[in-house]
């Protein structure tokens, strides 16, 4: 038997495709779970994918946050689901108040993709354990809502508990407090990532396949357990 | 230094998807009596020495020119007097 | 005010009605009157002068597009040709796909970002009304000179508005074009290309079959978006006259518009419609009487039941409104109730609005009372054709004899040097990656080339890897210089382009953006134009699926030059084979392919160096084409070149600059003796490639040249950090990729 | 029908580079005498029934929770009353 995880999709969710595509490539089993849903099907753990759910409009992620799903996603994070936040999932843990701080719009004010740099800083995390610590890798970001903040307390918190888990190299794509890409809750299940691991995992379609990680450490996580 | 606030709408007649998505959102968080939400954009401008009308034409221009797409958006300019709930 | 029902109009033939301001001529309305056998109603009036707009019936242009059925080659691989949607193509494995570009010039000029937003809505909703899933996107643009103020408004929002509505779809934008040219100032072009892909039995058509069937109208709202928009907007000569006179423009709703083709995905994998439409120009006008005329019976339609977002809405209003992210469905009744749950789900608005008849008359009511009677065919496919009158300009043969031989060569390493700086930092030879970094190339996770790669590049099949390729390129200079001539240039180039990659062209779609058909100079460029792409589509083998003209594009009395833009469609068998650009190892040799010669008409260093457009075009050989191509598919399919790169614009220093770049490889280049530096290095020869060949390979790769006849000339090595012509020059690669890149950001930024 | 307006800034604290820009873009096309600009978000709810006491705290309550963000962002409620220049 090995791992169910579970991909959401809300409204106007785009890269779910690829989520589900990642996770059976690390060699778990996905799982398709769908907004207006209080089901979460028994999965061991949640990808909340990249898109643009509910247009972006209002806020990145505010609708959506509200989703039934969500009611569900943020019971179970407490009681330590494991749940990755791509990007729009990011946005939506963030509105959700599952990890602390927001994520505004781009400093340059553009949408961006790219290939980008990463340090991996916590690889103690559910998400990341198939890193090691200080491990740089490359894969795409595109955003146009990437700037992560928070107040000074906030990140100097973060950073005392490691709790930024990556962070961005030679170039801040958007203008993130710290070059923070990534951050995790305090008890390391919950991880929200604005760079985009799901799409380096092939070395088709992929600047690189070290966005993999993300997802055979979950797997590994789970069948330790 | 005064503040003057230079509110743009999108014109009535132009669809305002955002303002749709709020609205529908509304409905399904429970939030009853809303029948309709437009968005738009709300410009804060500190502004250098007195706000005279000669200023205020001056802003006017700048929301006109600039701060408004007024092929699509309407504007109002106004001085803020700091009333605020 | 009384409603003009059939009725009223029947008794009351004198009442004046505003069919001049409508667009229509005197003779078109004379011939609406005879079709009715009496005047038409305000809401027939608004139907027919839509559809019969310059911009919906082809008016000016059918005589001529009718050469790319006439002329198509036999092709066993098209399943559905010009006159849908748009066309299909069989890809093999029981897939189809499906491709069109279309323009959205003039409303972009008017509101860049909404303008070049709405273009991708429109496109994306013609493929997907064919049954496909859209997959990827692309961008042609145009633009005025790079330093105009006014560049400054319209590229930024154009540039967001594409990004701003693909993006949001989830749909990667895989190429395009982006052109500076002070032709284009007051008449930028956006045009929008969607690919699609669907198996071969879920082809869908628009058209309205079966009694009692339903017409379910579902998507947006209704709203006063764009009315009269179609034929003001894209019909008549665009002079701005300032923003009181300026139309309604469409807003467009890219989250709508994803859930749109979610949600219909779902009806056609459940196989719920008999026919369908998406609503683009001419709304419900055009839907309604297409999806009629191309049934077997009539239509009837309840227009007050349609659901609006301003309930002041005229039924003349609603007829023509433009509002987007709105499709048509002709679903049987037994089906509607299941239609109508997964529109639910995907929060759709849909609604019944009317049901196929055993008539043979497209009727509509307001609140019970007959607003419309007319026959679908005389509204839809049966609009005016004309002949317009055309003539070869008068200043045609001083264009052509204002050679560029006359113009100041660079002589020496140094000036030589200066040249290529220039050429690549130049507005068109820059990078574009300011702006093709503003789009998502990796949604959906298929996307296997993409910007700046010859085309771009999409993987259908997972298993086994099937892939499909596209590529659009036209040169309005050099068919400016040769109308003729140019369209087969810009074909070759895309086809071409799609060799490059290692894809087998199939099919073509263009979009021909042309000045004014009323202008004799214009409608002979248009002809011949037309006439040179279809002749070059048979020579090639591949022909036109659908396309998109887009006319009127002049300010005053100046028009753009002639852009025929050429889009054409590959496919590879496994993709893991593809070619990129990029020089990726030290140590490989690399060929020239093809023939170099002294052609400098239209040239980038013409323009670059001396601001000069005269002369003519490069020559045109089809057959070399197709041996080059083939040369390159086999030379991709059989391991024997790493990279090639195709020799158009800049010539083969700009080519070998980009694969530098992109490879982050130098390159030792010897000029072959008896050659003119200058010539090889600048010229821009059609029928030519650069590649890069891995030693072991050497001999197999020219031994196939050789046997084929293909001239293959080895010109250098990939080497060091520099690019480096011997005896002539150095540039670091450094050095090159600052002037390449800091062009467009220093320009808009 | 009475309208309600919620006005949605970023904190001051909090950089907002859409004023920003918007305020160098002014200087650059020669319009003195802004010294700063702060862009919000202004939502127009139209409001059924009557807008008492009740129906402003639920909208305090819909612009706490759903349209500001309040780790960033700060609004006002205030019903409008149709004066506009
Ligand atoms: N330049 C062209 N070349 C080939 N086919 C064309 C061209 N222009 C238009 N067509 C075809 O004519 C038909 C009508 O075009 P159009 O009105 O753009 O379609 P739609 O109504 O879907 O927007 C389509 O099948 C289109 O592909
Ligand atoms: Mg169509």
């Amino acid at each position: 038997m090995t791992a169910r995880i579970g991909v959401v999709t809300f409204p106007g969710s785009l890269d779910d495709r690829d989520a589900l595509r990642a996770v059976r490539l690390a060699g778990a089993e996905p799982v398709a779970l769908w907004h207006r849903e209080k089901d979460l099907q028994q999965v061991d753990g949640v990808v909340l994918p990249g898109g643009f759910s509910y247009g972006d409009y209002l806020r990145c992620g505010a609708i959506s946050r509200f989703s039934p799903i969500m009611e569900m996603i943020i019971e179970g994070a407490k009681e330590g689901l494991p749940v990755l936040g791509i990007c729009n999932g990011f946005q939506i843990l963030c509105e959700s108040h599952l990890l602390p701080g927001a994520l505004t719009r781009n400093d340059h004010l553009h949408f961006i993709c790219r290939d980008q740099k990463l340090r991996v800083e916590n690889n103690s995390t559910a998400w990341t354990s198939s890193y090691e610590k200080g491990q740089e890798i490359t894969v795409p970001l595109k955003n146009g809502e990437g700037g992560y903040i928070a107040d000074e307390r906030t990140l100097d918190m973060l950073e005392a508990e490691g709790r930024v888990v990556a962070r961005y190299l030679e170039l801040n794509p958007n203008g993130s407090r710290r070059d923070i890409a990534g951050v995790s809750n305090a008890a390391g299940n919950v991880v929200g990532l604005m760079p985009h691991p799901e799409h380096a995992v092939e070395p088709l379609t992929g600047p690189t396949t070290e966005g993999l990680g993300f997802f055979t450490s979950i797997l590994k996580q789970l069948v330790n357990v | 230094m005064a503040r003057v606030v230079v509110d743009v709408m999108l014109k009535p007649e132009i669809l305002d998807p955002q303002g749709q998505a709020v609205s529908r959102a509304l409905v399904r968080l429970g939030f009853d009596g809303i029948s309709d939400v437009r968005q738009g954009k709300r410009f804060e401008l500190e502004v250098e020495g007195p706000v005279d009308d000669d200023a205020l034409g001056r802003i006017h221009k700048i929301a006109e020119s600039f701060l408004a797409n007024t092929v699509i958006e309407d504007f109002t300019v106004r001085v803020e007097n700091g009333d605020a709930s | 005010m009384i409603l003009d029902t059939t009725e009223h109009a029947a008794k009351t033939p004198d009442t004046p009605l505003p069919w001049a301001e409508l667009g229509l001529k005197p003779d078109e309305y004379e011939r609406v009157v005879e079709i009715l056998g009496r005047r038409p109603t305000g809401a027939e009036l608004a139907m027919y002068s839509v559809m019969w707009s310059e911009h919906c019936s082809y008016k000016s242009s059918k005589v001529h597009l009718r050469q790319f059925g006439e002329k198509a080659p036999a092709s066993d691989t098209m399943l559905v040709g010009i006159g849908e949607n748009a066309g299909v193509v069989d890809v093999g494995q029981g897939y189809a796909v499906t491709f069109k570009i279309e323009s959205h010039n003039h409303p972009s000029y008017i509101e860049p970002y909404q303008g070049a937003a709405t273009g991708v809505g429109g496109i994306v909703r013609d493929i997907l009304a064919m049954g496909a899933r859209p997959v990827a996107v692309m961008d042609p643009l145009r633009f005025g000179a790079a330093d105009h103020p006014d560049t400054r408004r319209v590229l930024p929002g154009v540039v967001a508005g594409i990004g701003g509505y693909g993006n949001c779809l989830g749909l990667p934008n895989i190429g395009g074009e982006v052109v500076f040219d002070p032709c284009y100032q007051g008449n930028p072009l956006v045009n929008a290309l969607c690919v699609g892909v669907m198996r071969h039995e879920d082809i869908h058509l628009a058209k309205a079959s079966g009694t009692g069937n339903k017409v379910i109208l579902y998507g947006a709202r209704t709203g006063g978006d764009g009315i009269g928009g179609v034929s003001v907007l894209a019909s008549e000569t665009f002079d701005s006259t300032g923003p009181a006179k300026r139309p309604a423009v469409q807003v467009g709703d890219p989250f709508q518009e994803k859930l749109l083709i979610e949600c219909t995905l779902e009806v056609f994998a459940e196989k719920l419609v008999v026919g369908i439409q998406d609503l683009g120009g001419a709304g419900l006008s055009c839907a309604t009487s297409e999806l009629a005329s191309a049934g077997s019976g009539g239509m009837r339609v309840e227009l007050d039941t349609v659901p609006l977002r301003d309930s002041s809405l005229s039924p003349e209003e609603i007829l023509m409104s433009e509002s987007q992210e709105r499709m048509c469905a002709i679903v049987e009744p037994g089906h509607v109730d299941r239609f109508m749950e997964i529109c639910e789900k995907w929060d759709v608005i849909a609604t019944v609005i009317g049901e196929v008849t055993d008539g043979e008359r497209l009727e509509i009511y307001w609140h019970g009372e007959q607003i419309v009677d007319v026959p679908p065919r005389t509204v839809a496919h049966e609009g005016p054709v004309y002949q317009r009158p055309y003539a070869r300009p008068d200043w045609q043969d001083a264009l052509q004899a204002d050679d560029p031989s006359k113009l100041a060569r660079p002589a020496g390493g140094d000036e030589l040097r200066a040249a290529v700086l220039a050429l690549v930092s130049s507005p068109n030879q820059a990078s574009k990656a300011w702006i093709t970094g503003q789009y998502d190339r990796y949604v959906l996770g298929n996307t296997v080339l993409a910007q700046p790669e010859d085309s771009g590049m999409i993987r259908i099949d997972e298993e086994t890897n099937l892939g499909v390729a596209v590529a659009t390129d036209g040169n309005g200079r050099f068919a400016k210089l040769d109308p003729y001539t140019g369209a087969q240039l810009a074909l070759a180039e895309a086809f071409r382009n799609v060799a490059a990659t290692g894809a087998r062209p199939l099919a073509v779609s263009d979009c021909l953006n042309f000045g004014s058909p009323e202008d004799p100079a214009v409608m002979w460029q248009f002809a011949e134009a037309t006439r040179g792409l279809a002749d070059g589509c048979l020579a090639l083998g591949t022909p036109v699926t659908g396309g998109n003209v887009s006319l009127y594009n002049q300010t005053g009395d100046t028009a753009i030059h002639p852009t025929p833009v050429v889009a054409v469609l590959g496919v590879i068998d496994d993709v893991t084979r593809r070619t990129p650009i990029a020089f990726a190892e030290q140590g490989q040799l690399v060929y020239l392919l093809g023939e170099t010669r002294d052609e400098f008409g239209g040239s980038a260093w013409a323009q670059v160096a001396h601001d000069h457009l005269g002369g003519l075009p490069p020559a045109v050989d089809l057959e070399r084409e197709k041996l080059l191509a083939e040369i390159l598919i086999s030379g991709s399919r059989d391991g024997m070149i790493d990279a090639a790169h195709d020799l158009s614009d800049g010539g083969l220093v700009q080519a070998l600059a980009e694969s530098c770049l992109r490879g982050g490889n130098g390159a030792r280049i010897v000029v072959p003796d008896g050659v003119d530096a200058f010539t090889l290095l600048f010229s821009e020869s059609a029928g030519r490639a650069v590649v890069a060949v891995p030693r072991s390979e050497e001999l197999r790769f020219t031994d196939m040249c050789g046997a084929r006849g293909l001239p293959a000339t080895r010109i250098g090595v990939v080497d060091g950090d520099a690019l480096d012509v011997q005896g002539e020059f150095t540039l670091p690669l450094t050095e090159l990729l600052a002037a390449h890149e800091a062009t467009l950001p220093a320009i808009i930024a």
